[in-house]
């Protein structure tokens, strides 16, 4: 279900897709533009990753969460391209029987997310200025044997 | 000679100035002599070099991976995806 | 803006209204009807409050959300009456600077709506029987004196 | 005498066999003086009463507080919203 779109995410898809008669709760997670970031005007943000490996490690996190936490599904889409103040460019979206597990894998999602799929964000400023923002470095998984 | 390509991406992309390089390579050659190549062609990347990831056809790796003509390189920054 | 609504939760609104400029991460929690409970095939679930203090009561934890939490808003929404399977009886959003303020405030409102908000659920099962289900003895809350 | 209303809820209304009885009581009554009359008009009630909070006018209150004309007292089983 890991997806890339370069459109307004439709998180009322993934909320429809999401609710299962097995589970009692649904937790979803929407990253928005924010239009002031260190003190500057922010007038949108602009993503771009290299695609068919943040599909890959964008997977890799949904089939982590099921395996750590009592979860039913996991479904994260990023955005790519320019997201519009206020518009969301990620948007995790977690099922589970009960509401613990689902706001653990949730988190867990996003912090993933942030530290191991190679997609970049670039601030646009209100002045016409543009920043990468900082990152995390990549590093290489553990060797197999060391998985779960 | 063998074709390998290299994918350049945010900051990388940006102070190189494309995002594709197409590099000729011996038969036989490793991920630090394409590097060595990409980095005879690009001054622009010397700041980047310390904080840049290396993927070999999709898949990060911290190893002097051997290449195979067809192969990608990925040069990655630090991630701020969210 | 604390709720009690007859009809489904129109969770696309809520999650519209909560997108702010300022706010780089939403959370909404939706709990489901789920279609078992202890082993019995559960067909739906039947819910009754004493609407008016339920409304404060609601209120008060959109409040004690913002208090507690470095959020922008805390909006929550409990359906009444019968909730068929995998719909929603109860919606929290949360709209935040950052991500983990928003998963705090809305796992904190949601225990808190368990504990204080005088609504009450009964399980419909599929042999026909139903049951009102094990809750939490509601307390007066400490004196005005010791609040925040 | 002054006009109380006892609302009841969940199972409280299901063993009274309803949601809402009228109390007539001499002025200056309290709290504890309604539940008695509840208590006495319905004994099916009796297994709930260690579990039921009681609210007047849509506050929880602990204390044995005084009713006035035209006041209201909720009868509340544990809550189970969510």
């Amino acid at each position: 279900m890991a997806e890339l779109v370069d459109a307004p995410i439709d998180t009322e898809r993934l909320r429809r897709e999401a609710a299962q008669p097995a589970c009692g709760a649904v937790v979803l997670f929407l990253g928005t533009t924010r239009d002031h970031h260190d003190g500057r005007r922010v007038t949108g943000l602009a993503y771009e990753a290299y695609r068919p490996m943040a599909v890959t490690a964008l997977a890799a996190i949904e089939r982590g969460a099921a395996e750590r936490f009592e979860i039913a599904t996991c479904a994260i889409v990023h955005r790519l391209g320019e997201v519009p103040i206020a518009e969301a460019s990620v948007a995790v979206v977690v099922a589970a029987a009960h509401r613990g597990a689902a706001f653990d894998a949730c988190r867990w999602a996003m912090d993933e997310l942030k530290r191991t799929v190679p997609i970049w964000k670039r601030e646009l400023f209100a002045d016409g200025d543009a920043a990468w923002v900082a990152g995390t470095p990549l590093t290489p998984a553990a060797p197999a044997g060391d998985a779960v | 000679m063998m074709t390998v390509t290299v994918l350049l991406f945010a900051q990388a992309r940006e102070r190189a100035g494309l995002g594709t390089i197409l590099l000729e390579l011996p038969p036989g050659s490793r991920v630090t002599d394409a590097i060595g190549a990409v980095r005879a062609r690009h001054p622009a990347l010397e700041p980047l070099w310390p904080h840049l990831a290396v993927a070999v056809n999709g898949e990060l790796t911290a190893d002097d991976a051997p290449l195979a003509h067809g192969g990608e390189i990925a040069l990655l920054p630090p991630v701020s995806g969210g």
